[in-house]
């Protein structure tokens, strides 16, 4: 067992070594001859493929202990320790960070081998990797780290990766522009995660500020601060997680490369908010007001989102805005207690999720970076295995039984129903239905009907096996992972959720039967009127509509990236410009400068005063005398 | 080693300094000169790191009368606080005589001498010989900034000069006002530094010679509102002035506060922080605000720093002992991130001759070294975990937050300030098409990469194991907070035992 | 008697000396350079006489001779010691000036050997008519060195200045010995101070209106608010070294005699202290004010010399307690005379005939040209500017912890406030040596090596006499 | 008495002073001063008859001197700025100002 | 009361010559009035029984002094046009006399606090030759020594001063 523990810390060290020494290579190599890509491909996957194996180790060391006692710790060093703060750099395995461990590694994993195709040709290719090892190396510190501030430092490096790989294309301005925005709504987000971490630490953390001794200390902790740190870790989750109204920064992160959009933008990154959520669930469980905060924040970006979706012309951003409505359904899930579902929907949506970004970056690869799907069409019979595999992360997104999507997303809208969240449940249904349908418009304008540009689709195929071979082993993830927590009345016993249990601070509701199977059945229902309006409207060949009224506006983005910038960005430049022009010269600097015109003034007028005729001198001293006089006359009476 | 390292880490300096000055020296000769000395200073403080012992309280004494009728002394000693930023010097300022190789003479022999002078103001346990470095490493900075500078340099030079001893002039009165206190009090004159600790200092003129300290450091950290020389001496100086000003000199006006303030006028330290804070948190913010608009990569540099200082400020505003930490750990933070980056800045202007950032850009691809280095730099200076930065900044709020939860949240927002204009200014600098100045920019050559190693590594050492340093500097910082006895004694029972409270309330 | 005239032995040998130039001058083969040796020679050798008697201590530190006129003490000793160095090397940068311009005779150094003489006298005499004569001697000798360009209206204007105000503060000086004799029937301070014993200062009004005289007479020649005027047109109208040796020596005779006056007794002080507060406040700031207008920079040290007098004055105040500040204004003389001296020094051989150079414009690029000298003169500003290491600023340290100790915070805040505001002016000249560049290219022939010598020499003693750690 | 010729000295002293700030004729103010002089020799030689005590008679003696020796110095800068302007108007010697 | 009023007409003369002096515009006519009153404080002094200050004052000052005065003003041959055309020099007089007042005032109270002393004539025993004498060789040696050098300063600046333009050795 100890062994294992100290598997704990190289998991993410592993990585983290890559992304150093592929980093250096590249760094000193990329002005000379550029190594093969080859070197970098093999390097880039050791680390990922190591850090699964460990985990896979781990899991079985988990495994093999009591529930009650499913945790390993490992603390590499105490990394400060100042008065009554003191943080360890140390690892956490419980069930929870074990699930995460797992199929980030995994998914990863996958992800970096389909990136040794998909990238192939670019120049920065040393880069790429260097940069995707760290990032999860910086995830897997996240989900292993044994406190929140551990949990911090993956938390920011994922943040940082993202930057970097979203303005990876770096000549083009609005690339970077993109990255910029993520890295400082991220921020802003950080912010608060910086801020609830101190007020906690502040409320229980001198006893240790790590989740096990918070979580044996929670109850000392008084309400009013429990909610101020909920909401502002909450506050952390938006910004990571995409969620309102901090969700602006994700669609235009679809300006990285494509496998970057399924691994950081789809299946683990943005997930992070709601693992913290979840990772604090015995925090969150106390503090209903949070989680129905929490609950109706995600449910309204899930609506937010699946309204964007529908109009969306890219490609990426179709499936940007479905992550984000994804995001929503799980912080709903968390938000209304039943944290195993949302941490379910997580562990599906990164199956499903990732295969739809790779299967659409097979697309835009055989299209030589052609991201419009009104340009695209009919590709279905060009590229079958990619059709199949997306077919099937589709049915998976738009909840369709018995793919996985569906189970997780019934369970987190039946949690909803079964606690008395029935706004909540009517809206989910109401996005399933959307979501359906902007999946499958997606699906499809671009591979059924007839091809919309001839030139491209003439030399469309299907990608290097390299690529592929990782979108059918995900395709199957997508198909069977939501047995692993098939539900009662399917027959299933919910491993994933007792597995989960130890971690969690939960309640499982009892609704009944009959509200199990409404929800199913509303589900289904929802399900199937989206796809229907979807087949209608674009199963035989549509053109690009044009849009009027609110689709349009919906097509815009209701204008709320205008309206940022309106009422954000451009006032905080007019301040920053308006402080150094106006303020500085004339407020702050103004007495420094007054003082010095002052004495200059003096300066000049008080040469006056030496006129140069030796009487006027004599005179100044008969009168300086004849005051000191009159003085001293006045003192002697 | 030897009984005076402090007196050779601050004396050989100056004195090779004042050779040079005085010798005719070719510019060669004098950048080698510059460099061994300096290097050899970095041996000695690095044996002195070493050899410290973290007991809190100063070590490497070195103590012999001078004016004895005063109790003026010279003095020296180091403990966890000074130790710290001795080091930031001591480190960082042989990476000029590498980078900066075409300078003249006198921009060496300037060096030399404040570099010496710094570590006197740091390393001086007596506070007269503590003014007379603090005013002596004024001076080369005057005659690098007015000699060397650029265009408008001579406004700058008399801005900064000036305030700076018009600050500092103040401090002198408030200096012996108080050992005219301690003589009324204890019936014995003395300067020693330590010995302040034991007044007990009422009234208005306390309040006044508070204000005079912190007035003469508000100057040199600097803290809003009297930042208002810093944009244009940092502009103008010579990248190796706004380094050495930016990085170390900076710091040393926290320290005095660190030193004087919080130890001699705890009352009014207690009553006037939160003041001060908003001070510092303002001043942060205002900074950064500024920052983001600025055309000149330096000047943005310069009010980022200043923004910075703010932060560290804050850190010891807070009275506690998280605050107070990472202020210390942030001062090396910052001065490994933002002084490097200011002499990041002066190869930038020197290889392409321009300081707007928008006749910049794509250098990553031209330089990708340097561009790394940079990058982990700017990382470390918006606080990114992992760096040294962090570690600092976290304290800094964390401290901020149980001092006054408006202030911490305030402090907070440097997270996001800082971001903001870094990565505006990365991405015009570093990112985008190559424009017709950077075209031929030239990446580090090989020494100036593995020169700057060091210090990068250092950010990244000090962001991922802390710990090593932060306990040298937790005993001082923590007898910062051990309640001196004779306030104790005069305190009711019941408010002694719980001391730190009853400050932070007041 | 052979103790007193041991006591006397300086200023024996100053004033043989000067008696002995002026019978020399007669003489066709005595050029001037000689003479300029000669008193050089002489002033050393009072000096070390004087410095003999400092170090040895076989003469008590506080002796009466002459029938308690003239007294010496370790002030008056110290103060004797800087009139000399001051009339060494005024001697010697006389010689480099006098090198570019042409109307000097040897009887120069014979009077400022007088001058020295009755500096010296000043500091020892305890009685008032003695003051009155050594103040006349010494005036005499200034005047006569002051207006020795006989060919240039401007230093006869000076002249006719300096005498025509100076006379007239005498005037006043003598009135108020009069009153004083009215009051205590005797002008020997150790008469006046057994009567202030007796009587208290406030029921004797002859003894207070005699005072304020006196002190008024003192105060023109220290340049105090508001009798400052004069000074700055004598400096401007006089010769570089004389102007040295009158910014130096004379005002550290004029302090000594009054110090040594209110010390005559505490209540003498103590009832005088709001008076030279404020004249001493008014006299830093309004001579601050003059100073920044100033292009000349002769002018502009008149004006800092302005400013110092206040300096000395917070000395003055802070006299009272315990005989604090006596070695105070000692230092506090000796750090200025060396800046002051070293920056006059400096400008008697880099001033050019006829004093070409005279305004701040005129030493641009100086430091390019003739760097040490360039950074010669910057110590000295800096000194005078009162930014250490230098000798300056401890004596602004000694002065200012005298002022606080004595409970005048006020003053000492003002007093630093003050040097605040002379910052400028002082730096103003570095500028101009160092940041501009150079107009012209200050490349006359290098004239005599002894004035550069001296500059070096005041340089090291400007961070010497900083060292020196004084008993408070 | 006494209070007369002390009355009568102050007069003189202060018309000494009058005639040193109202006058422009060089002359006249250099014997303003030494009306001054004399006003404080007077004073001298009643307190020396007050007091009975005859070193004021000394001291008026000194006074004497030092009046001769300066009214010498004065006469000889008279003869030079004669020399230089042909004037004895103070006010044409201000070259020196400002 | 022969004294007395021996003293009102002295005093009443020494007022008008110190008024001659300040009001005359040439400065011959000046030194004529100063001489009345200077030739005034020595008949005070008489009053006052200093013999030897009364002929020190006839022979040095209305003697000596004042004929050095006269002398160089004759020497210089001065014409009107050389002397300063003052033509407010009422209006300066009178200005200054009110700023002088203060001064005046300060000196008149002190006296007034004085208490009062006869001042009658005394016999042989004070003011003489041979009691001055003793006390200046005796008490006041080194004051007297310094007026030696004093007045050779004098001397020598004088001739500095005033002589014919030496040549530069």
């Amino acid at each position: 067992m100890e062994q294992c523990a100290n598997y704990l810390g190289l998991i993410p060290l592993f990585p983290l070594l890559g992304a150093v020494f592929i980093g250096l290579l590249h760094v000193f190599t990329c002005k000379r001859t550029a190594l093969p890509e080859k070197v970098y491909g093999i390097l880039a996957c050791v680390g990922p493929v190591l850090a699964f194996v460990l985990a896979l180790k781990v899991f079985v060391a988990l495994k093999g202990l009591a529930p009650e006692a499913r945790f390993l710790s490992y603390k590499a060093f105490t990394w400060f320790s100042v008065g009554e703060l003191h943080i360890d750099m140390g690892f956490l395995a419980d069930p929870l960070s074990c699930l995460m461990l797992l199929f980030v590694t995994f998914i990863g994993s996958l992800i970096h081998i389909y990136s040794i195709g998909y990238m192939g040709g670019d120049k920065n290719y040393g880069k790429f990797f260097a940069y995707m090892n760290l990032f999860l190396g910086s995830m897997l510190v996240l989900v292993l780290g044994n406190g929140p501030v551990v949990m911090f430092v993956g938390w920011e490096g994922v943040g940082l990766c993202s930057y970097l790989l979203i303005s990876f294309y770096s000549e083009d301005r609005s690339n970077v522009l993109a990255g910029n925005k993520a890295f400082i709504v991220n921020r802003v987000g950080d912010l608060g995660f910086v801020l609830g971490m101190s007020f906690l630490f502040w409320g229980i953390g001198a006893h240790g500020f790590d989740y096990l001794s918070l979580k044996a200390n929670v109850h000392h902790l008084e309400p009013a601060v429990a909610l101020t740190v909920c909401l502002l870790l909450f506050v952390g989750a938006t910004g990571k997680s995409a969620q309102i109204p901090l969700y602006v920064w994700l669609p235009d992160a679809m300006a990285g490369p494509t496998p970057v959009s399924a691994l950081i933008h789809a299946a683990t990154m943005v997930t992070a908010g709601v693992y913290m959520v979840a990772r604090f669930s015995f925090l969150y469980a106390g503090v209903e007001l949070a989680g129905n905060i929490v609950a109706w924040i995600g449910i309204l970006t899930a609506l937010l989102a699946a309204i964007f979706g529908m109009f969306q012309e890219d490609i990426k951003k179709v499936l940007a805005y479905s992550t984000v409505s994804q995001l929503g359904y799980m912080f709903a899930g968390v938000g209304v207690a039943a944290y195993s579902a949302g941490i379910f929907h997580v562990f599906t949506h990164a199956f499903f999720k990732a295969l739809l970004f790779l299967g659409a970056g097979s697309v835009i690869y055989a299209l030589h970076h052609e991201q419009n799907i009104w340009k695209m069409g009919g590709l279905k019979k060009k590229m079958p295995k990619t059709y199949i595999t997306m077919v099937i992360g589709a049915l998976a997104l738009a909840g369709c039984p018995p793919f996985s999507g569906f189970f997780s997303k019934d369970e987190i809208l039946y949690s909803a129903l079964a606690t008395g969240h029935f706004g909540i449940w009517a809206i989910g249904v109401l996005v399933a239905g959307m979501t359906a349908y902007y999946t499958f418009r997606m699906i499809f304008v671009v591979f059924h009907g007839e091809p919309r540009d001839h030139h491209a689709y003439e030399h469309a195929t299907d990608a290097p096996s390299v690529m592929t071979v990782p979108l059918i082993i995900l395709a199957i993830g997508a198909l069977c992972a939501g047995l692993l927590n098939l539900p009662g009345i399917f027959g299933g016993d919910q491993v994933v959720s007792h597995w989960l249990a130890p971690s969690l601070t939960e309640h499982h509701p009892h609704g009944g039967v009959f509200l199990e199977i409404l929800a199913i059945a509303a589900s289904v229902v929802a399900f199937v009127i989206g796809i229907k309006i979807a087949y209608t409207k674009f199963g035989h060949g549509a053109q690009e509509p044009f849009f009027s009224g609110f689709a349009d506006f919906a097509y815009h983005k209701f204008y709320v990236d205008e309206l940022y910038d309106r009422i954000i960005v451009q006032p905080y430049k007019a301040i920053g410009s308006s402080i150094w022009k106006v303020i500085e010269p004339n407020v702050t600097d103004a007495p420094v400068k007054g003082v010095s015109r002052l004495y200059m003034v003096l300066g000049t007028a008080f040469k006056v005063f030496q006129v140069g005729y030796v009487r006027v001198y004599a005179l100044y001293m008969v009168l300086g005398l004849g005051i000191m006089s009159l003085l001293l006359s006045q003192s002697l009476n | 080693m030897f009984e005076h390292v402090l007196s050779v880490i601050i004396f050989l300096p100056i004195l090779a300094g004042l050779i040079l000055l005085a010798s005719p020296a070719s510019r060669t000769i004098a950048r080698f000169t510059g460099l061994v000395i300096s290097l050899a200073t970095l041996v000695l403080s690095l044996e002195l790191y070493l050899r410290f012992e973290a007991t809190g309280h100063l070590e490497f004494v070195e103590h012999i009368s001078w004016i004895k009728s005063l109790g003026v002394s010279y003095s020296l000693g180091v403990d966890g606080i000074s130790l710290f930023i001795l080091m930031a010097g001591s480190v960082l300022l042989p990476l000029v005589y590498f980078v900066f190789g075409t300078k003249e003479k006198g921009y060496y022999a300037n060096l030399l001498i404040v570099q010496g002078a710094m570590a006197g103001a740091i390393c001086a346990a007596d506070m007269i010989l503590f003014y007379i470095f603090w005013e002596v490493m004024l001076l080369p900075v005057f005659f690098m900034l007015g000699l060397y500078g650029g265009p408008r340099r001579l406004p700058a030079t008399l801005k900064i000069t000036l305030y700076t001893i018009a600050g500092s002039l103040l401090m002198l009165a408030a200096i012996v006002y108080l050992g005219v206190s301690y003589h009324a009090q204890f019936n014995e004159w003395s300067f020693a530094m330590e010995k302040m600790a034991h007044l007990n200092l009422t009234g208005r003129v306390a309040a006044v010679a508070f204000f005079a300290f912190m007035i003469a450091f508000a100057v040199k950290i600097p803290l809003f509102p009297f930042h208002t020389w810093l944009p244009d001496a940092y502009t103008e100086a010579p990248a190796a002035t706004t380094f050495v000003l930016s990085a170390v000199m900076a710091k040393i006006g926290v320290y005095g506060v660190i030193r004087f303030v919080v130890p001699v006028f705890d009352l009014e330290f207690a009553r006037f922080a939160i003041l001060l804070a908003y001070l510092g948190v303002i001043g942060m913010m205002y900074c950064g605000l500024a920052a983001i608009t600025q055309k000149d990569f330096k000047r943005m540099l310069a009010f980022s720093s200043a923004s910075h200082m703010g932060v560290i400020a804050l850190g010891v505003f807070c009275m506690n002992i998280q605050a107070l930490t990472g202020s210390i750990y942030q001062i090396v933070a910052h001065a490994t991130s933002t002084g490097v980056l200011f002499l990041f800045a002066g190869i930038l202007e020197e290889r392409t001759n321009t300081r707007t950032i928008d006749d910049l850009g794509g250098i990553a691809a031209k330089a990708p070294v340097f561009a790394l280095y940079f990058a982990i730099a700017m990382l470390a200076s918006v606080g990114l975990p992992g760096t040294s930065g962090f570690i600092g900044e976290f304290m800094i709020v964390l401290g901020a937050i149980k001092f006054n939860t408006a202030i911490g949240v305030l402090a907070g927002t440097t997270l996001i300030i800082g971001v903001c204009y870094m990565l505006w200014m990365f991405q015009r600098v570093f990112f985008e098409k190559t424009s017709s100045r950077s075209e031929h920019f030239k990446e580090l050559s090989f020494t100036e990469g593995l020169v700057f190693l060091p210090v990068i590594l250092l950010i990244i050492v000090m962001g991922i194991y802390p710990h090593p340093f932060l306990s040298k500097i937790t005993p001082s910082t923590a007898l910062q907070f051990a309640p001196p006895a004779s306030v104790v004694a005069q305190m009711p029972a019941a408010n002694a035992q719980n001391y730190g409270l009853t400050i932070e309330q007041k | 008697m052979t103790n007193d005239l041991m006591l006397l032995m300086p200023l024996i040998i100053v004033g043989a000396g000067a008696i002995l130039l002026m019978v020399a001058s007669t003489c066709e083969k005595l050029t001037h350079e000689l003479a300029a040796y000669g008193s050089a020679g002489i002033f050393a050798v009072a000096f070390l006489v004087q410095l003999s008697f400092c170090i040895a201590g076989n003469v008590a530190p506080y002796t009466e001779a002459f029938n308690g006129v003239l007294v010496a003490s370790n002030f008056s000793k110290a103060a004797g010691l800087i009139i000399l160095a001051c009339g060494f090397f005024t001697s010697l940068s006389s010689q480099a000036y006098f090198k570019r311009n042409n109307f000097c005779s040897p009887e120069y150094y014979s009077l400022a050997a007088f001058a020295a003489s009755g500096m010296l006298l000043l500091t020892m005499a305890q009685e008032l008519i003695t003051v009155f004569i050594a103040l006349e001697i010494m005036s005499l000798a200034i005047y006569v060195l002051v207006g020795y360009d006989r060919k240039s209206v401007i230093s006869t204007e000076a002249v006719l200045k300096y005498l025509m105000l100076g006379a007239f503060a005498g005037a006043f000086f003598v009135m108020g010995s009069a009153f004083v004799y009215g009051a205590a029937g005797s002008t020997k301070f150790v008469k006046i101070g057994q009567y202030l014993a007796a009587h208290g200062m406030l029921h004797s009004l002859a003894m207070i209106g005699g005072a304020f005289f006196i002190m008024v007479a003192f105060l023109f020649k220290a340049a105090a608010f508001p009798f400052h005027a004069w000074v700055i047109d004598v400096y401007d109208g006089a010769a570089v070294p004389v102007t040295g040796y009158m910014a130096t020596a004379l005002k550290t005779a004029i302090f000594a005699v009054f110090a040594n006056f209110l010390v005559i007794d505490g209540a003498l002080q103590q009832q005088w202290i709001t008076f030279l507060f404020w004249i001493s406040v008014l006299t830093m700031f309004v001579g601050n004010l003059i100073a920044i207008g100033q292009q000349s920079l002769k002018r502009m040290l008149a004006a800092s010399g302005i400013v110092h007098s206040g300096y000395l004055l917070i000395a003055l105040v802070a006299i009272g307690s315990k005989n604090f500040s006596g070695s105070v204004i000692a230092f506090y003389l000796a750090a200025y005379a060396a800046g002051t001296l070293g920056i006059f020094t400096a400008l008697s051989y880099l001033g050019g005939s006829g004093e070409a150079r005279k305004t701040f414009d005129d030493f641009k690029g100086l430091a390019k040209a003739r760097p040490f000298s360039a950074a010669a003169i910057s110590i000295f500003l800096l000194s005078m500017a009162g930014i250490p290491p230098t000798a300056g600023f401890m004596g602004k340290f000694y002065i200012i912890t005298s002022a606080i100790n004595a409970g005048e915070i006020t003053l000492a805040v003002l007093g630093i406030v003050s040097s605040i505001i002379s910052m400028w002016y002082y730096l103003r000249l570095i500028i101009a040596m160092y940041f501009h560049e150079a107009e012209e290219q200050f490349d006359e022939p290098a004239i005599s090596s002894w004035a550069p010598a001296c500059t070096f020499v005041l340089v090291l003693c400007v961070f010497a006499i900083s060292l020196y750690p004084i008993t408070v | 008495m006494m209070h007369g010729y002390l009355y009568l000295s102050i007069i003189l002293f202060c018309l000494g002073i009058v005639g040193v700030v109202a006058r422009r004729n060089v002359f006249t103010v250099f014997m303003s001063i030494e009306l001054m002089l004399n006003a404080a020799n007077l004073v001298f030689v009643t307190f020396a008859r007050v007091h009975e005590n005859i070193d004021g008679h000394v001291l008026a003696m000194m006074v004497m001197a030092v009046a001769a020796a300066e009214a010498a110095l004065a006469l000889a800068v008279v003869i030079l700025l004669h020399k230089h302007k042909s004037k004895l108007d103070t006010n044409v010697f201000s070259l020196l100002k400002g | 009361m022969f004294a007395d009023g021996l003293f009102i007409v002295f005093a009443t003369l020494a007022v008008l010559g110190a008024v001659g002096l300040v009001l005359f515009r040439h400065p011959m006519n000046g030194a004529m009035s100063f001489v009345v009153t200077l030739i005034s404080l020595a008949g005070l002094y008489a009053l006052l029984s200093a013999k030897l200050i009364f002929a020190l004052q006839l022979i040095v000052y209305a003697g000596a002094i004042m004929s050095l005065i006269v002398f160089i003003i004759m020497f210089l041959n001065i014409q009107p046009d050389d002397l300063p055309q003052e033509e407010m020099k009422l209006f300066y007089v009178l200005v200054s006399a009110i700023v002088v007042c203060p001064i005046g005032l300060l000196l008149a109270k002190i006296v007034k606090s004085l208490p009062v002393h006869s001042t009658a004539i005394m016999g042989n025993k004070f003011g003489g030759v041979k009691e001055v004498g003793l006390l200046l060789f005796r008490d006041w040696l080194i004051p007297f020594e310094i007026v030696s050098i004093l007045l050779l300063v004098s001397l020598v600046g004088a001739v500095i001063l005033a002589g014919k333009r030496g040549t530069t050795k």
